[in-house]
């Protein structure tokens, strides 16, 4: 019953993109919301159906489904082949649940826009895409649904396409990861060479059997990571989220937040005993991991735009999930992938709903005491914003933050024989940045929500069509956590055991200060936020601009402009310089190939790169010019030439 | 000596009384028409008689003439090109009903027995005759141009002079081979003992020299621009068809088709690079049609060199083929210039006058194309198999240089043969009102046989040449006489 | 009757009526006019079922090759007509057929001026496609790689944009002169069999066994490749491509693009690779160094484009380095992606002319400024050119990945730094592609531009149809490879094959 | 024993063919070319004969004859083409001035 079940799940959605597409001209508004929404509905029940057959079978038990055979060669083969395991069941799980409020909510949202088919049949595409990127059980297959997932993004960005900065944006976005989707594609080609077919199972095999060289192993490894950085774009790769809010919130929401950039942790966690063997390059996820997280983390709290702090803050708990994969503990990292899909969608779809409703203003300045004029979205932020500052047993955050700081405390990386990285730095660094996020997340509650009315008014109310998914949303924040206790708590570890039922992930010796750490850290960021901004009359209003390090900050940390300068602008240069195809004069100044007749050439264009041409055709030419003035009609001349050409021949026959 | 048993090939015969009859009717009753009618009859007589000949050839090989497949054939060519150019001629002469041209096919008929006396010849005297008369023939044609009429005396005289000049040479080397071997068999004369060493060999260079004046080989290829260019379309037709093929063959007779002597090899690869190189550089820069077709001409006689100088199982087809495909080709040009030719209208000759012609009379712009990329070497004509053989005869004896020089020559070929092409697509410069259509039909007739001999000879050329080949094989007497 | 000279033949004769119906009732109403596109898409629906014939009953013994023909036609030189078919020149000529309905049902429609002689030149190509596609005797296949650029020629010099008559003499100049290279290198292959075995002949099979010393062999390995690489544009000998491609009209620059480009591809497999295998692989390392400079000289330079039409012509000769790298890896493998790059190349590359055509005949324009976006004026044109453009950058799923892929992982096997090298080609790809897309599809419209009509729904189907082959293409090309490999040159082709002689 | 062996008339011959060569080449007049191309003819004429002396064999004279009778022949179509283009508006004999075919730039 499962190999029918796992396409239809991938054709649902495929086909609602297709209907919509297609009758784009003839569907009303509301009747392509309910054919997108019905599309990621009827997923979302087979997602539930399939994971209850799969728990209710036994715990190692996996739905493989090989629908038929892509490439068949000498010394490769590749299928598309499905598989279903308890990994990739949280992920459907995440996606099609999220993704059906998101499309509900979207379908209010994007009501009265012009190109509602163009954008559905976008997202339904995207989830399709998502969908195999999630199942796929051969890697080929998964690049797929990777470099489909990039190309809905884009067109995503780029939706409302009048404005060149949007397609900007979306041009950046789809080239940033397309150099991951090139570093993701060598690694596959590395694997295939080594092990003849890209089946995760026969590849996870082969390299544990040691068929594939360290060396081998640590440059997959590392390829592959550089393709998962530039998808969740950490550190090296980072710049393109923010821009990428260019696009309707839903898609920011979907795509940004949800579901696409948490793919490349998705692969690393598929790939866990791959990295397992290379610990250089655990320990380099980890750093990045960090780095990023606490320059998100320092970026969101100097941001004004709305949706641009949610962007860095999606950037930074990215960075968590990288350092939790860094660390080995990757169940941390995936439950902290689904909680954060819940409340960062929560967020972003809330404040999809404010800007709305205050006439797409998304300035947090002059968004002021809006608590009044909605109290249900206010709720519904203020929810979103503790989940995801980790406020302690409360909210599903902290849980999950509290599983990644517990794995990152006991760790140790034997890099090299005398040089062990062990974890308490890196769960130092991982404190501070709970305590910065809780800080810029709660300045900002408090600033749109708690300060004085600004000058924007709040119209209308949000319609039933887009609260009934934030309620939703609100509600698996909140308990979404209780799933997995740390071990000073009742021990309850359903989720790790229901991810990995071999390996119990339990650290009876676990001080009972590192759980209030964890505990305090959110807290103590509340409270400074309140001090700072929450009361009547802030200390400081907007932190002062005017520190260098602050407005250094407030553009990303000057990574944009360094990009343009190292890589765009060359490149600019270059492809000017070619214009006029540098090899294509070098050749057609071979003479003969231009017009051979030199009259017309002399005074042909100057110019650099003309030079050579006007030196090969002046060549022929002249010897052309030559020869016609020996023709110059004169019949004496001619038997000229007739004596000489007698005379060389007799001297040439005669003396040689 | 040359008292025994005479032997004249059948066609000289015929022609010659040919000749006798127009010229009685002449002084009878002047009429350009009938004129032209004898010489055609004639040149059909002439061709059905071209393999017969009365009386036994005498074995030893010192009879004046000699006939054999290689005669035969090229005797074929030369009456079959004199017939289309009479028939060009027809028009552009007929009409001008006041000056007396009964001459002009004459001089035509004079020209034909000349060459074919060269073809026929297998000893220094008639060779040596029919050169002359081929000569003195095409100087009165020379003159019969008609508007500019100063260019065709001009041309005549230069042609004169220079050709004067050229027969004296070609004499002299002929006294030095008599005073050499003492005998006017029509070979290269072997050095005997007495005689110094260097004499034999100066004898040849001069008589080469003569020959490659006539072929219009490089250093001494001067004179065919000016001359082809002064005169009227059907001459210079019959300058760069029928007195080339005449001379090529007697050249074949001469040397024979063996492996050439080390000296004369030098010589000829140093001419054939020459003549290629220069024939097409000169004729990227012309602006009227007739001296590109010249330049043409001299890159083409370097291509059939090439096939000359490597002897072998491939060059009796490459030689067989190239000659058919020049004079078809050539010939067709210059039909498809005189069917342009309209009586008030442009002359054809200079190529900017040929602009847009594809959007006014297409049949003829086709016609054009498909001579032209034959010449150039093309697919569809004969040209292309022509090519390809030399090309097969070049590569059998690993003549680098020559190769090299052919691909450059028919690279630079390509680009002006397609110029004019280019230039009959480009649209129509001036609106003019389409030609006026009158009908010329016997120049359309012989336009489309040129053009279907062109395409069926490049898509079967085995049936159309390769029947001939053995007629390449030089007459087994003059070889062995050479071999004594 | 043998189906292999009549699939030859069938395409000129069929042009000769063509342009006997335009000249039947040349100045009648439009009906008449169209009278030449009834009889060329006749011709076209014959040829087809020929070739269906071809495909699916070849005769039972003739092992990896599908038909034979032989015929001589210059029996003193040894010439014969002689026509093979095998997988390899069977998927090109369907590859031919398609590209030729599809220009049939979407551009020739445009020409007014002398259709009919319009169609006998398009026609004469296929012929002269065919040809080279199916000859192996050597002077037949030289034959018929020069008489398809006579037809090409004319018909851009002749319908073609502003600057057509330079552009066509540059094509060919190009094409013909390299092609003189390739008739010395068949006359040394003739000669030295000749002189071996005292047999003077051109069949390409007997020619496969001249024992040839290495650095001859390598000599009359150049010859070859420098005509083809000359065809298939590699990037030093590739100036012709982009004028010729701007300045043909549509339905001479798909032929161009769709096919002609595989003829070169197809003249390296048949006529480098299997023809001399040991000279080839001395010089695959310089090839593939040229197959990657082409892969990232085309992609590097089509960004840099104004105008869409050189755009996409620089974007094909990107795509073609992955041929030329493919070829020359030496792997089955390298083969056979480079064959799935072809066929999926020739479909994209097809499909984008046809569209930048369609535009230019809108706006009488082809530069992407003053284009400006068509999205709104143009949604079916646009979703297509949509479509194709990101097929051309090599998205998974479609036709191009699926050969790209298998070349990259050939070439992993050979040298990984090379790999490593070509995927940044990918980059590039990506950046072209989409700046063409933001620039004339998904971009905001121009102020000044006047309606314009959108595809009707009848072309938008056609364009559905290349879609679904470039899916199928992606997803399954596991029949297209196993079809479309090209036979082994073994002793068993030769026995099989003269068992197969009518 | 003949009086002069074949080489003085080589010598002899070689001498006068140079001479006419040299007129053709370095006079203007189109008359003295005439002539000279004449002196050329005669020096062939006089090699036949030295040939026919040493070899005793009358074909020389017949070549010398014959020689003679293209001499004749090549001057009469000469001074009637020299008397055409005079009268046909070329007013001096100058082989070198009014030039219609020209080379390059013409038509």
């Amino acid at each position: 019953m499962g190999e029918i079940l796992l396409p239809l799940l991938i054709l649902c959605p495929l086909a609602a993109s297709m209907i919509v597409s297609v009758s784009a001209g003839r569907m009303g508004a509301c009747a392509i919301g309910t054919v997108a929404c019905t599309g990621v509905g009827i997923s979302a029940v087979i997602s539930i159906i399939l994971s209850i057959t799969l728990l209710s079978g036994p715990p190692a038990g996996v739905l493989q489904v090989t629908l038929w055979p892509w490439m068949h060669i000498a010394g490769f083969s590749a299928d598309i082949a499905f598989m279903l395991d308890r990994v990739s069941m949280v992920m459907i799980l995440v996606v099609t649940i999220v993704g059906l409020l998101i499309h509900v909510y979207a379908a209010g949202y994007m009501r009265d826009d012009p190109g509602i088919a163009r954008f559905f049949g976008c997202m339904t595409l995207f989830v399709a895409a998502m969908l195999v990127l999630v199942l796929a059980s051969d890697l080929l297959c998964l690049f797929i649904g990777w470099e489909g997932v990039g190309l809905c993004s884009y067109l995503l960005i780029g939706f409302w396409y009048n404005d060149p900065a949007n397609t900007a944006a979306a041009r950046k976005a789809f080239y940033m990861t397309r150099m991951g989707d090139v570093a993701l594609l060598c690694g596959l080609l590395l694997l295939a060479t080594a092990t003849g077919s890209l089946r995760i199972g026969a590849v996870l095999a082969a390299v544990t059997n040691g068929q594939l060289a360290p060396s081998g192993v640590n440059l997959a490894a590392l390829f592959i990571l550089v393709g998962a950085l530039a998808k969740s774009a950490q550190i090296p790769f980072q710049t393109w989220l923010p821009d990428a809010m260019a696009g309707p919130t839903p898609t920011s929401a979907l795509i940004h937040a949800a579901t696409m950039v948490t793919a490349g942790i998705y692969l690393i966690a598929r790939l866990h005993d791959l990295f397992a063997m290379a610990t250089p390059i655990m320990a380099l996820t980890a750093i990045l991991g960090t780095l990023t997280l606490l320059m998100g983390a320092c970026t969101a709290l100097v941001q004004s735009d709305l949706k641009r702090i949610l962007a860095w803050s999606t950037i930074s708990q990215l960075g968590y999930m990288f350092l939790a994969l860094g660390c080995g503990v990757w169940q941390a990292a995936l439950f902290h992938l689904m909680t954060h899909a819940f409340f960062k969608a929560l967020l972003f779809l809330t404040a999809g709903a404010v800007i709305m409703r205050t006439g797409h203003e998304q300035d947090i300045f002059r968004l002021g005491g809006l608590r009044h004029a909605m109290p249900g979205l206010s709720a519904a932020f203020a929810v979103g914003a503790s989940a995801l500052a980790g406020l302690p047993l409360v909210t599903a955050g902290f849980y999950s933050k509290e599983m990644i700081l517990s794995g990152v405390w006991h760790v140790h990386f034997g890099l090299t024989r005398e040089w062990t990285l062990s974890g308490h730095p890196l769960w130092g660094i991982a404190l501070l940045g709970a305590f910065l996020t809780a800080l810029y997340i709660f300045r900002c509650v408090f600033i749109v929500f708690c300060g004085k009315k600004q000058g924007t008014s709040a119209t209308g109310r949000t319609s039933r069509l887009m609260s009934i998914p934030l309620g939703c949303l609100c509600f698996l924040s909140l308990c979404g956590g209780v799933i997995e206790m740390p071990d000073t708590l009742p021990p309850l570890h359903l989720f790790s055991t229901l991810l990995d039922p071999k390996t119990p992930l339990s650290h009876a010796d676990e001080p009972i200060w590192l759980v209030l750490a964890g505990a305090l850290a959110p807290l103590a960021g509340l409270g400074v936020a309140w001090v700072l901004w929450g009361r009547a009359t802030p200390v400081m209003h907007e932190i002062p601009g005017q520190a260098a390090i602050i407005r250094l900050a407030r553009t990303g940390w000057g990574m944009d402009a360094l990009y343009d300068r190292v890589f765009v602008q060359p490149f600019r240069l270059l492809t000017w310089l070619t214009h006029h195809d540098v090899l294509a004069h070098a050749i057609t100044a071979t003479g003969r190939l231009t017009q051979a007749v030199s009259g017309r050439i002399f005074q042909a264009r100057t110019g650099f790169l003309d030079i050579l041409s006007i030196w090969g055709s002046r060549g022929t030419g002249w010897m052309a010019y030559l020869l016609g003035q020996l023709d110059n009609g004169r019949v004496r001349w001619y038997a000229a030439w007739i004596a000489g050409g007698l005379c060389a021949g007799l001297a040439m026959a005669v003396l040689s | 000596m040359i008292g025994h048993d005479i032997f004249l090939p059948t066609p000289l015969l015929v022609i010659s009384s040919g000749i006798m009859i127009m010229l009685a009717a002449m002084v009878w009753r002047r009429s350009v028409g009938r004129s032209f009618a004898y010489g055609l009859v004639t040149l059909l007589l002439s061709l059905a008689v071209v393999g017969h000949h009365p009386g036994r050839m005498s074995g030893n090989g010192d009879s004046l003439f000699i006939q054999d497949r290689w005669t035969t054939y090229t005797a074929i060519l030369i009456i079959f090109s004199t017939m289309c150019i009479l028939f060009m001629s027809w028009r552009d002469v007929a009409h001008d009903g006041t000056t007396l041209v009964d001459e002009y096919p004459l001089l035509f008929m004079l020209g034909t027995l000349g060459a074919l006396a060269m073809v026929f010849s297998a000893n220094y005297m008639p060779f040596f005759l029919g050169l002359e008369i081929l000569g003195i023939s095409i100087m009165g044609l020379v003159t019969f141009r008609h508007r500019p009429v100063m260019l065709g005396y001009e041309a005549a005289m230069k042609y004169l002079v220079l050709s004067g000049a050229s027969s004296a040479i070609l004499l002299f080397g002929i006294g030095l081979a008599y005073g050499v071997t003492g005998s006017l068999r029509f070979m290269p004369p072997i050095a005997t003992g007495e005689v110094p060493a260097a004499l034999p060999v100066a004898a040849t260079v001069m008589v080469l020299v003569g020959m490659f004046f006539k072929l219009s080989a490089v250093p001494f290829h001067m004179w065919l621009l000016d001359v082809m260019e002064g005169a009227p379309i059907p001459v210079a037709a019959f300058l760069a068809i029928v007195s080339k093929i005449a001379i090529f063959s007697s050249l074949v007779r001469y040397f024979g088709t063996g492996a050439q002597p080390p000296f004369l090899n030098d010589i000829l690869s140093v001419v054939i690079i020459l003549t290629i190189m220069v024939g097409n550089l000169l004729a990227l820069r012309q602006a009227s049609l007739t001296r590109l077709l010249a330049c043409s001409s001299i890159a083409h006689v370097g291509y059939l060199l090439i096939a000359f100088l490597c002897p072998g199982h491939l060059q009796s087809g490459a030689i067989t083929v190239y000659l058919a495909a020049y004079t078809a080709s050539t010939l067709g040009v210059f039909a498809t210039m005189t069917a342009f030719v309209v009586p008030d209208g442009p002359d054809g000759t200079v190529i900017a006058q040929w602009r847009g012609l594809f959007f006014r009379r297409p049949f003829l712009a086709t016609a054009m194309s498909l001579m032209l990329f034959s010449l150039a070497g093309i697919p569809p004509g004969i040209g292309f198999f022509a090519k390809f053989e030399v090309a097969a005869t070049g590569v059998e004896h690993q003549r680098d240089i020559l190769l090299c020089v052919l691909v450059i020559g028919s690279i630079i070929g390509l680009y002006y043969y397609l110029n004019i092409i280019r230039v009959m697509m480009a649209a129509p410069s001036s609106p003019s009102s389409t030609l006026n259509r009158h009908a010329r039909p016997e120049l359309t007739a012989l336009v489309i046989v040129l053009t279907i001999i062109v395409v069926i000879g490049g898509l079967f050329p085995a049936r159309a040449i390769h029947p001939l080949l053995p007629a390449a094989t030089v007459p087994p007497e003059t070889r062995d006489g050479i071999r004594h | 009757m043998n189906p292999l000279p009549a699939l030859v033949l069938l395409p000129v004769v069929g042009g000769g009526l063509a342009w006997l119906a335009e000249h039947i009732q040349p100045h009648t109403t439009t009906p008449a006019r169209d009278a030449s596109w009834w009889v060329v898409l006749g011709i076209l629906t014959v040829e087809t079922l020929l070739l269906v014939m071809v495909t699916f009953h070849h005769p039972a013994h003739a092992g990896p090759w599908l038909g034979h023909f032989s015929v001589p036609w210059i029996p003193a030189m040894g010439i014969a007509i002689r026509l093979d078919m095998d997988g390899l020149s069977l998927s090109l000529i369907w590859l031919s057929l398609i590209l030729c309905f599809l220009c049939v049902f979407l551009a020739t429609r445009q020409v007014t001026v002398n259709a009919g002689a319009f169609h006998f030149l398009f026609l004469a190509t296929l012929t002269g496609i065919i040809g080279t596609f199916l000859a192996t005797d050597l002077f037949l296949f030289f034959f018929f790689w020069e008489l398809m650029l006579v037809p090409m020629f004319v018909l851009i010099a002749a319908w073609g944009h502003e600057d057509r008559q330079r552009a066509a003499m540059k094509f060919f100049m190009f094409t013909q002169g390299s092609g003189l290279l390739m008739l010395l290198s068949i006359l040394g292959l003739v000669i030295a069999h000749y002189q071996e075995s005292g047999e003077l002949t051109f069949d390409y099979f007997t020619l496969a066994h001249t024992p040839l010393s290495p650095a001859v062999s390598m000599l009359l390995m150049l010859g070859f490749f420098i005509a083809f690489a000359v065809k298939l544009p590699v990037v030093p000998v590739h100036v012709w491509l982009p004028d010729a491609h701007t300045q043909a009209p549509t339905a001479a620059s798909v032929l161009l693009a769709g096919i002609l480009l595989k003829t070169g591809g197809y003249g390296m497999i048949r006529f480098n690779v299997m023809l001399f295998p040991d000279a080839a692989s001395h010089f695959a390392p310089i090839a593939m160094g040229l197959g990657v400079a082409g892969i990232l000289y085309g992609a590097w330079l089509s960004c840099a484009q104004d105008d869409v039409k050189r755009l996409i012509a620089y974007s094909s000769i990107s795509h073609m380095g992955f041929v030329l790298l493919g070829i020359f890896t030496g792997s089955r493998m390298g083969m056979q992606g480079a064959i799935i790059q072809m066929l999926a190349h020739g479909l994209s590359t097809a499909a984008l002319f046809l569209i930048a055509g369609a535009i230019q005949d809108r706006l009488h324009t082809r530069d992407m400024y003053r284009i400006g976006g068509l999205w709104t004026a143009m949604p079916r044109l646009s979703t297509a050119g949509l479509f194709f453009a990101v097929a051309s950058l090599g998205m998974p799923g479609l036709g191009n990945f699926a050969g790209e892929f298998l070349v990259l992982l050939a070439t992993w096997h050979v040298s990984p730094t090379t790999a490593t090298l070509t995927t940044a080609g990918l980059v590039l790809s990506a950046i072209y592609a989409l700046r063409m897309v933001n620039r004339i599809f998904l971009a905001a419209s121009r102020p000044d531009q006047h309606p314009i009509q959108d595809f009707p729904v009848r072309q938008m189907a056609v364009f559905a149809c290349i879609m679904v082959f470039l899916v199928v293409l992606g997803l399954y090309p596991q029949p297209f490879m196993m079809f479309s490999a090209p036979s082994p040159l073994s002793v068993t082709a030769v026995t099989s094959r003269e068992g197969a002689t009518p | 024993m003949p009086a002069f062996s074949f080489n003085d008339i080589l010598l002899l011959a070689t001498t006068l063919f140079s001479v006419g060569l040299a007129g053709v080449l370095v006079r203007r007049n189109m008359v003295f070319m005439l002539m000279s191309l004449d002196i050329m003819l005669n020096a062939a004429a006089l090699v036949f004969v030295g040939a026919g002396a040493r070899w005793h064999d009358a074909t020389g004279q017949v070549m010398f004859v014959l020689i003679l009778a293209l001499a004749a022949v090549e001057t009469a179509v000469g001074l009637a083409i020299i008397l055409c283009l005079h009268a046909h508006g070329r007013p001096t004999l100058d082989a070198d001035t009014g030039n219609l075919l020209r080379g390059w730039n013409h038509g």
